[in-house]
């Protein structure tokens, strides 16, 4: 059994990291009012950065490179990310429309400028990130070996992001505002909060993060850029975001039962009672559990009030 | 103001396509290709000859029926993320009876298409249930319906339809919607009488909705279900019927590659993107069926066309890729055009 | 002359008509100021354009005599302008407290908010002006009268020294009534002043010093409360002699058509609301219920129309068992229904009045054949009913959305009393309507009477229910507990009644 | 509709003017071919690159450029492959390759349709006089492959990674294990397929959960799935440098996805030379034997399959020794390499 859970939990922990940090991207959006299914696009946009720039720069850089790169990401995806906010807050378009184009819109940018500059569909590869143990912690026993031991990184960063997510927006002034801003933008208007800035805030943060997840992405699993990097785990985030009930700590859970079940496919493989089964089954399990999951336990779920509907001033 | 606003739903996707394709030939420019070639290959490409058309309506067809998917569903209120897994599954149908039975054409062929329409159905009555009875999202439930119909379709064509290939045998020709004329007009491209069907189902999704009473009440249930349940209308009842009748164009679709593109079904690697590209093409057409029709024709024409631009004027596919993400984030803010519009004729007054 | 506010010349134009004609407005301070027009004339409009919502395309605004430019609600919230809105501005899922401060959050050096300290100035302002709240319930759980509390610590949190009320009355009961004008003298004694938009004319007459009449955006003029009286200020505001007792010939009751038995209801957070309650309703008669919000009228009338189920108990309608059947079979046995919220659940909102008007009938001949929609007749019938029902619209085809709160209500009688059900249930018919649209509906509830209907009455209004009912029921905690006419009668008696046992408790528990 | 007449001039000229010179360089050609990519680039660092580069490398010495002479049109999607076909028939390129298994229909359609202009289809077969079939032998480098791989091993556990489960790939499978049974039959090899060519999170953790499970060689046959793998093990790599990883690569030489500091965790790679096939096939068509309606098939002999063994320091002599040792066995038909499922049970039962 410990090893067992030895071999799901890093597992766990390097699938679920990018689709944590996409997911609270998603949440922050989401709960000012603003959908985003723009996710995809983001961490299209993140690994394509995360890539390039390690590339350019891991041999002047050496081992900070991937870290700088994720924040390079996230500043490159913030600054895309406003398109969305543009789109979608200052002209009140659809906001399903605008996330569907930035999706589009990432994927072309990045494997154009990918043949521009380097005269082929994918770039080379990169070292990124490698697996390390947490200091101190790894030493704890039983804990330590099956959660802090060759472990990236990475996956700490984004649990521990996603709890002061939490924290930003159940414990601080800016967090109530934007949340306001979701479920009733007249009345926080009425209360002189600025229903533009806070949204385009959202939508900026929700850059920022879906930047990270997907520069973490590229860095830890795939270590190139392609037109096929990211292939749905976008839509996945955003999956997470509703299973988790637009909250950052349930997104997080959500991340990572999507790669606690992936893991148990993968390894379900080599354990012996699961031999006899289909490689089908294995294959589709993570997705009929995640559906077994929200119709048993989580249930109905209510997206925030006014997630979706532009703000208009003077019209109900 | 509805006169005007009638004006408005003509000219802003005009003035939005046209911002855009500027927008790509700025883009063009400045990376140092030929807008004018650049376009002109394009419309080659989409319109060049009898060929292009072909290929060109053919691409338009499933395009149509994913896009009345999404708005179909979006009419009552719901988000169909799903239309990609329904498609998948109402191919696998389809094929499945296009290979399975033997019988004269009349019968062979809308039992396929029929059973292309009743495995999106059945794929779209999942979320439509869950959502019903439990209140599970749609959105995220119809994620999973994605990748399920995926592997499970692949599973199928392996071991069921096929030993083991990589793709079934051509359906019987009985079941089949390619048509030798259509090809011999269009130099063999694989136009298929598939577009007929697409057109006809947009008319059944503007019936539904305009004329009759189901669709007076997916609408009601849409807007407030409050209001839906005083009136005594069964929300559940319409929420399920929603997702359903929206599979069952998603499945058409399916149907269309596998009866007319295709002849067949191939395990798939990855998400044909009808099923996504489905959403933009459903509110470019702003949810109705009229304009998901000529949403879906902006979307083959760009497609298609697009193939020219590298061979035609050197420009990276790509490129046609974000031109088209441009038009869509125009079209998507005709609001603001809107309003520019109207102070415009205020000045003009 | 020391105006705190002078709004002078205002014009407000909206997409096709003019919502404010240069309508001229000036509050003293100290004053209660009323502002009383119909439905639509252009007061909630005038009060927005005040606190910075809408902008005016033509006038001028004055604060202290300093001409100034509201261009958003933070201007007016600086310059002491607060406004308790007509639709409540409140987040649902957020507590009292979080509503308040939002915007103004004090906060701990770490950056969180200090909800301690919040919630003890919250503390201080409801014992200075007796605004009774919970300031860690969450809105969504908490009556509509401690909404408006809440509503009113949000302006006064933020220093307001003007305060505007829009229908604040509307939706309160006639206990919180009493409280809010008692809240309101206090406020005045603080040094604050008041305008206050209200239909309700006694109102006016009671705690208002000025009052202000605007009729179709235009300004009528001021007029000093204690040298005018209910009827002239009526007739200026609608623009002819309004008849305020509502004549009607005594009811000849016939034989029973709805009878309810031991019925017993749980409400959304269930708890029993309504406790073996037992009510018969005769053709020809107006069963007016009389009760303090919360005693169960409800969660009642959504037993009887189906939309929630009963415990246990019976339910018939012309000796048929309606218990627990839907909310069609219950409307198809002859139900008709004009609900409480009429955004929520009488319309929907973005249907045109047309299609409004065939709601419950969509289904049946002439409206639709086979499945078909027969859209000439639905239009027929709505521009018959909208003739007949003088619902003002600029057509059949306009949003429901877009008419005035009075019209959005008279769509809905037109549409219950067309249908001529053998039992019209009435909740709050008149919520929000100027006189002159409740005067019509009045008279069209002791028409279907006259017609042999039965009607039933829920309203917190007493003198609503002393003037159209022929037999009161005192509804508390879930059950009736007197039946009485309405000539040996009086409001007194039956607050008493309502208050049950004499204990109070005002509405706070919904 | 379009100019099947002129094609026609094109082939006859050509064959007149091959005659002529006999393909000698410098001296250009009006003979022209391109070729079709199945889905991703001529730059997918596979076998549409291989392809491309063998066709440039014709054109280049017969002093064509791109554009003129040869060319190529990339598909994003099935859908894509008719319309490209067309256009390049259109075109009038004389020679048309398709690259992949998955043109294959479009391929036989575009041959009968056009009987003047010929045909190539990469990896699969067609059937029509003026088409080509080029496939290869990819259970004989498997089968290579997996022998370098037996004698790596040190657990005697070794991994299959597959992209999608389909004869092609089965073909790998086959050639892998039975190669590895020929050396040691007690090994063991776990096979495990992503269902996708672009899956790299999965490929990462089949990886992990391989080399968890002590494998020490991994065969992989799943395009960018494979990005997984290689990350995997250059991961572990780099956490124990000590320790015996190994990844082998498919369709090129993918020495530089193993590279880790001062190590390398690709052992060696089945190499496809689509180049040398598309090279041949054009060639011979310039010079007037276009191998109309044959099936070819690309193997050891041909060169059409290679091993690399850039990875000095991992392929050792002896390995190599052992490598070519059954090369021969394999050459002189020995050795009968199985290509499917059963196939290979009949040559398990037979060792
Ligand atoms: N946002 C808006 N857009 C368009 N028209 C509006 C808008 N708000 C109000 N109107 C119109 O302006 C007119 C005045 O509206 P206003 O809200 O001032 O009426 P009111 O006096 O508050 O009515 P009530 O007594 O029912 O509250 C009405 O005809 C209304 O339809
Ligand atoms: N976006 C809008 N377009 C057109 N009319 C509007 C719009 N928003 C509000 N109105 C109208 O403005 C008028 C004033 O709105 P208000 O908020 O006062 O509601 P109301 O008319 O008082 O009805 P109620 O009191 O029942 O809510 C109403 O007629 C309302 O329908
Ligand atoms: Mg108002
Ligand atoms: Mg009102």
């Amino acid at each position: 059994m410990i090893d067992l859970l030895q071999s799901i939990i890093p597992t766990v922990l390097f699938f679920s990291a990018p689709l944590i940090l996409t997911a609270l991207g998603g949440v922050f959006s989401e709960r000012s009012g603003v959908v985003n299914i723009g996710l995809e696009g983001l961490m299209v946009m993140g690994a394509f950065v995360g890539i390039v720039f390690t590339l350019t720069f891991e041999d002047t850089l050496g081992s900070a490179t991937p870290w700088i790169a994720i924040v390079v990401a996230a500043v490159i995806g913030g600054i895309f990310a406003t398109i969305h906010a543009v789109a979608s807050v200052s002209f009140n378009a659809n906001q399903v429309v605008s996330g569907v184009a930035i999706n589009m819109l990432a994927l072309g940018v990045g494997v154009y400028l990918t043949k521009q500059w380097y005269g082929k569909g994918q770039t080379d590869m990169v070292d990124g990130f490698f697996r390390t143990d947490i200091p101190y912690l790894h030493k704890i026993p039983v804990i330590g070996p099956i959660f802090f031991e060759r472990v990236y990184a990475t996956s700490y960063v984004a649990i521990i992001l996603a709890v002061i997510a939490w924290y930003v927006l159940y414990k601080t002034a800016f967090g109530l505002r934007l949340r306001s801003v979701g479920e009733h933008p007249m009345a926080a208007d009425t209360n002189g909060i600025s229903v533009t800035k806070i949204r385009y805030i959202a939508v900026i943060l929700s850059g920022v993060l879906g930047g990270l997840g997907g520069s973490v992405f590229a860095l830890t699993i795939v270590s190139n850029f392609s037109h096929s990097t990211i292939v749905g785990q976008g839509f996945m985030a955003l999956a997470a975001v509703i299973f988790g009930k637009w909250h950052p700590l349930g997104a997080m859970g959500a991340a990572l039962f999507f790669g606690f079940a992936q893991s148990l496919s993968i390894v379900g493989s080599s354990i012996p009672l699961l031999e006899g089964i289909p490689q089908v089954f294995l294959l589709i399990a993570p997705y009929v559990l995640t559906i077994l999951a929200l119709a048993g336990v989580i249930g109905r779920a209510d997206a925030p009030k006014a997630n979706g509907v532009p703000y208009i001033k003077g019209s109900r | 103001m509805t006169s005007n606003n009638k004006l408005f739903a003509l000219i802003i996707p005009v003035i939005s396509v046209f911002l855009g394709l500027l927008a790509g030939a700025i883009i063009m420019l400045l990376s140092g290709y030929n807008p004018i070639e650049g376009y002109s290959a394009l419309w080659r490409g989409a319109f060049g000859d009898a060929f292009t058309i072909g290929e060109t309506i053919r691409r338009t067809t499933p395009l149509i029926l994913t896009g009345l998917a999404v708005a179909f569903a979006f009419r009552s209120g719901l988000f169909n993320i799903g239309a990609e897994g329904q498609v998948i599954v109402g191919w696998l149908a389809a094929v499945w009876v296009g290979l399975a039975i033997e019988a004269p054409m009349i019968i062979h062929l809308p039992l396929a298409v029929l059973a292309g329409a009743l495995a999106g159905g059945l794929w779209g009555f999942v979320p439509g249930l869950l959502k019903a009875k439990l209140g599970v999202h749609e959105v995220i439930i119809t994620i999973m319906m994605n990748y399920i119909a995926l592997y499970i379709s692949n599973e199928i064509i392996r071991s069921v339809l096929t030993d083991h290939a990589t793709k079934t045998d051509q359906i019987a020709s009985s079941a089949s919607l390619a048509s030798e004329w259509l090809q011999g007009l269009t130099y063999y491209s694989r136009i298929h009488y598939g577009f007929l069907i697409a057109i006809f189902a947009a008319v059944i999704m503007w019936f539904l909705i305009q004329r009759t009473t189901i669709g007076y009440e997916l609408k009601a249930v849409g807007f407030n279900q409050h209001a839906s349940k005083y009136s005594g209308m069964n929300v559940s009842k319409n929420i399920i019927i929603s997702m359903v009748i929206a599979g069952g164009f998603a499945g058409l679709a399916g149907a269309m590659e596998g009866l007319g593109t295709y002849g067949n079904i191939h395990l798939m690697s990855g998400f044909t993107n009808l099923g996504f590209d489905g959403i933009a093409v459903a509110l470019l057409g702003a949810n109705n069926a009229f304009g998901v029709v000529l949403a879906a024709l902006l979307f083959g024409v760009l497609k298609e066309g697009a193939g020219e631009m590298p061979t035609g004027a050197g420009v990276p596919t790509e490129l046609v890729d974000i031109i088209i993400a441009l038009i869509i984030f125009f079209v998507a803010s005709s609001y603001i055009i809107r309003w520019a519009l109207l102070r415009f004729k205020k000045e003009g007054k | 002359m020391d105006y705190v506010i002078e709004m002078l010349n205002i014009r407000k134009e909206f997409p096709g008509i003019v919502a404010n004609d240069n309508i001229n407005i000036q509050l003293k301070k100290g004053e209660i100021h009323a502002l009383l027009g119909e439905n639509g004339a252009g007061k909630s409009t005038l009060m927005n354009v005040l606190f910075g919502l809408y902008q005016p395309e033509k006038g001028q605004i004055r604060v202290k005599g300093e001409t100034v430019k509201i261009t958003n609600p933070n201007i007016a919230n600086d310059l002491g302008i607060g406004m308790v809105h007509q639709h409540f501005m409140l987040v649902e899922p957020f507590t009292v407290t979080q509503n308040i401060i939002l915007g103004n959050e004090p906060k701990t050096k770490t950056g969180r908010i200090n909800i301690k300290k919040a919630e003890q100035e919250i503390q201080e302002l409801s014992d200075r002006y007796g605004l009774k709240v919970d300031p860690s319930a969450k809105i969504k759980d908490i009556s509509v009268g401690m909404q408006q509390r809440v509503e009113i610590l949000k302006t006064l949190y933020r220093g307001a020294e003007v305060l505007i009320f829009d229908e604040p009355t509307a939706v309160l009961t006639p206990q919180e009534i009493t409280e809010l004008m008692e809240i309101m003298r206090s406020l005045i004694k603080e040094g604050k002043s008041i305008i206050l938009i209200t239909h309700k004319l006694k109102e006016i007459m009671e705690v208002c010093d000025r009052c202000t009449v605007i009729r179709k955006g235009k300004g009528i003029g001021t007029v000093d409360v204690k040298n005018t009286n209910v009827n002239e200020l009526a007739s200026l505001m609608v623009g002819r002699e309004v008849s305020f007792e509502t004549e009607k010939k005594p009811a000849q009751p016939k034989d029973v058509v709805l009878s309810v038995k031991d019925l017993k209801v749980k409400d959304a957070r269930k708890v029993d609301s309504v406790k073996e309650l037992n009510l018969e309703v005769r053709a020809g008669e107006i069963v007016g219920i009389a009760g303090i919000d919360g005693n169960g009228q409800t969660e009642l009338i959504e037993a009887i129309t189906g939309l929630t189920k009963s415990q246990s108990g019976k339910i018939m309608l012309n000796n048929k068992d309606i218990t627990n059947k839907t909310p069609r079979k219950v409307t198809e046995s002859g139900v008709g229904h004009i609900p409480q919220d009429r955004h929520k659940y009488g319309l929907v909102l973005d249907y045109t009045v047309g299609e409004n008007i065939v709601l419950q009938t969509y289904y049946q001949k002439p409206y639709s054949k086979n499945t078909i929609l027969n859209h000439k007749e639905i239009y027929q019938k709505a521009e018959e009913l909208i003739e007949q029902f003088d619902v003002r619209t600029p057509s059949a085809y306009t949003p429901a959305r877009a008419l005035s709160g009075g019209n959005q209500q008279k769509a809905i009688i037109a549409r219950e009393v067309d249908r001529s059900p053998d039992l019209l249930i009435a909740a709050q018919p008149t919520r929000g309507l100027d006189v002159g649209a409740i005067e019509f509906i009045h008279k069209k509830l002791i028409e279907e009477r006259d017609k042999g209907k039965a009607v039933l009455l829920i309203s917190f209004e007493l003198d609503e229910i002393l003037d159209v009912s022929d037999r009161i029921a005192v509804m508390f905690d879930g059950k009736i507990v007197s039946s009485v006419k309405p000539e040996d009668t009086n409001e007194q008696e039956l607050g008493l009644l309502m208050a049950g046992s004499q204990t109070t408790k005002a509405g706070d528990s919904k | 509709a379009c100019g099947g007449g002129d094609n026609n001039e094109n082939a006859n000229n050509n064959n007149n003017d091959a005659s002529g010179d006999n393909g000698n360089n410098e001296e250009t050609t009006d003979f022209s071919a391109a070729m079709v990519t199945d889905i991703g680039g001529v730059d997918d660092k596979s076998f549409n690159q291989s392809a491309w580069e063998g066709l440039k490398a014709w054109g280049e010495d017969n002093g064509l450029s791109q554009g003129n002479g040869f060319d190529y049109a990339q598909s994003d999607a099935p859908e894509d492959y008719v319309p490209n076909i067309t256009r390049l028939v259109r075109d009038n390129y004389d020679l048309i390759f398709g690259i992949g298994f998955e043109l294959k229909e479009d391929i036989q359609d575009a041959a009968e349709k056009n009987e003047n202009t010929y045909f190539g289809l990469v990896d699969d077969l067609v059937d029509s006089p003026n088409a080509v079939s080029i496939t290869f032998k990819e259970h004989q480098g498997s089968f290579l492959v997996g022998v370098a791989a037996a004698l790596k091993t040190e657990t005697n556990k070794l991994g299959f990674v597959g992209g999608v489960d389909s004869p092609l790939i089965n073909k790998f499978e086959a050639g892998f294990i039975a190669g590895a049974k020929s050396v040691n039959p007690d090994i063991t090899v776990n096979v495990q397929y992503a269902e996708s060519f672009g899956d790299s999170s999965k490929g990462k953790m089949i990886a992990a959960d391989m080399y968890n499970n002590d494998i020490d060689v991994i065969y992989h046959a799943s395009g960018g799935t494979g990005n997984g793998v290689f990350n995997e093990a250059r991961d572990l790599k780099n956490a124990e440098p000590d320790r015996a990883i190994w990844v082998i690569g498919v369709d090129r030489d993918q020495h530089e996805e193993g590279e880790i500091g001062d190590h390398n965790v690709t052992l060696t790679s089945m190499v496809k030379r689509v180049d040398v096939a598309v090279q041949d096939v054009t060639k011979r068509a310039q010079d007037g034997d276009f191998p109309g309606g044959e099936q070819l098939e690309y193997g050891l002999e041909e060169n059409g399959i290679a091993v690399a063994t850039t990875n000095e320091e991992a392929m050792t002599d002896d390995i190599i020794s052992a490598v070519e040792e059954w090369k021969e066995k394999i050459l002189n038909g020995d050795v009968e390499v199985p290509s499917t499922r059963d196939e290979l049970k009949a040559f398990e039962e037979a060792l």
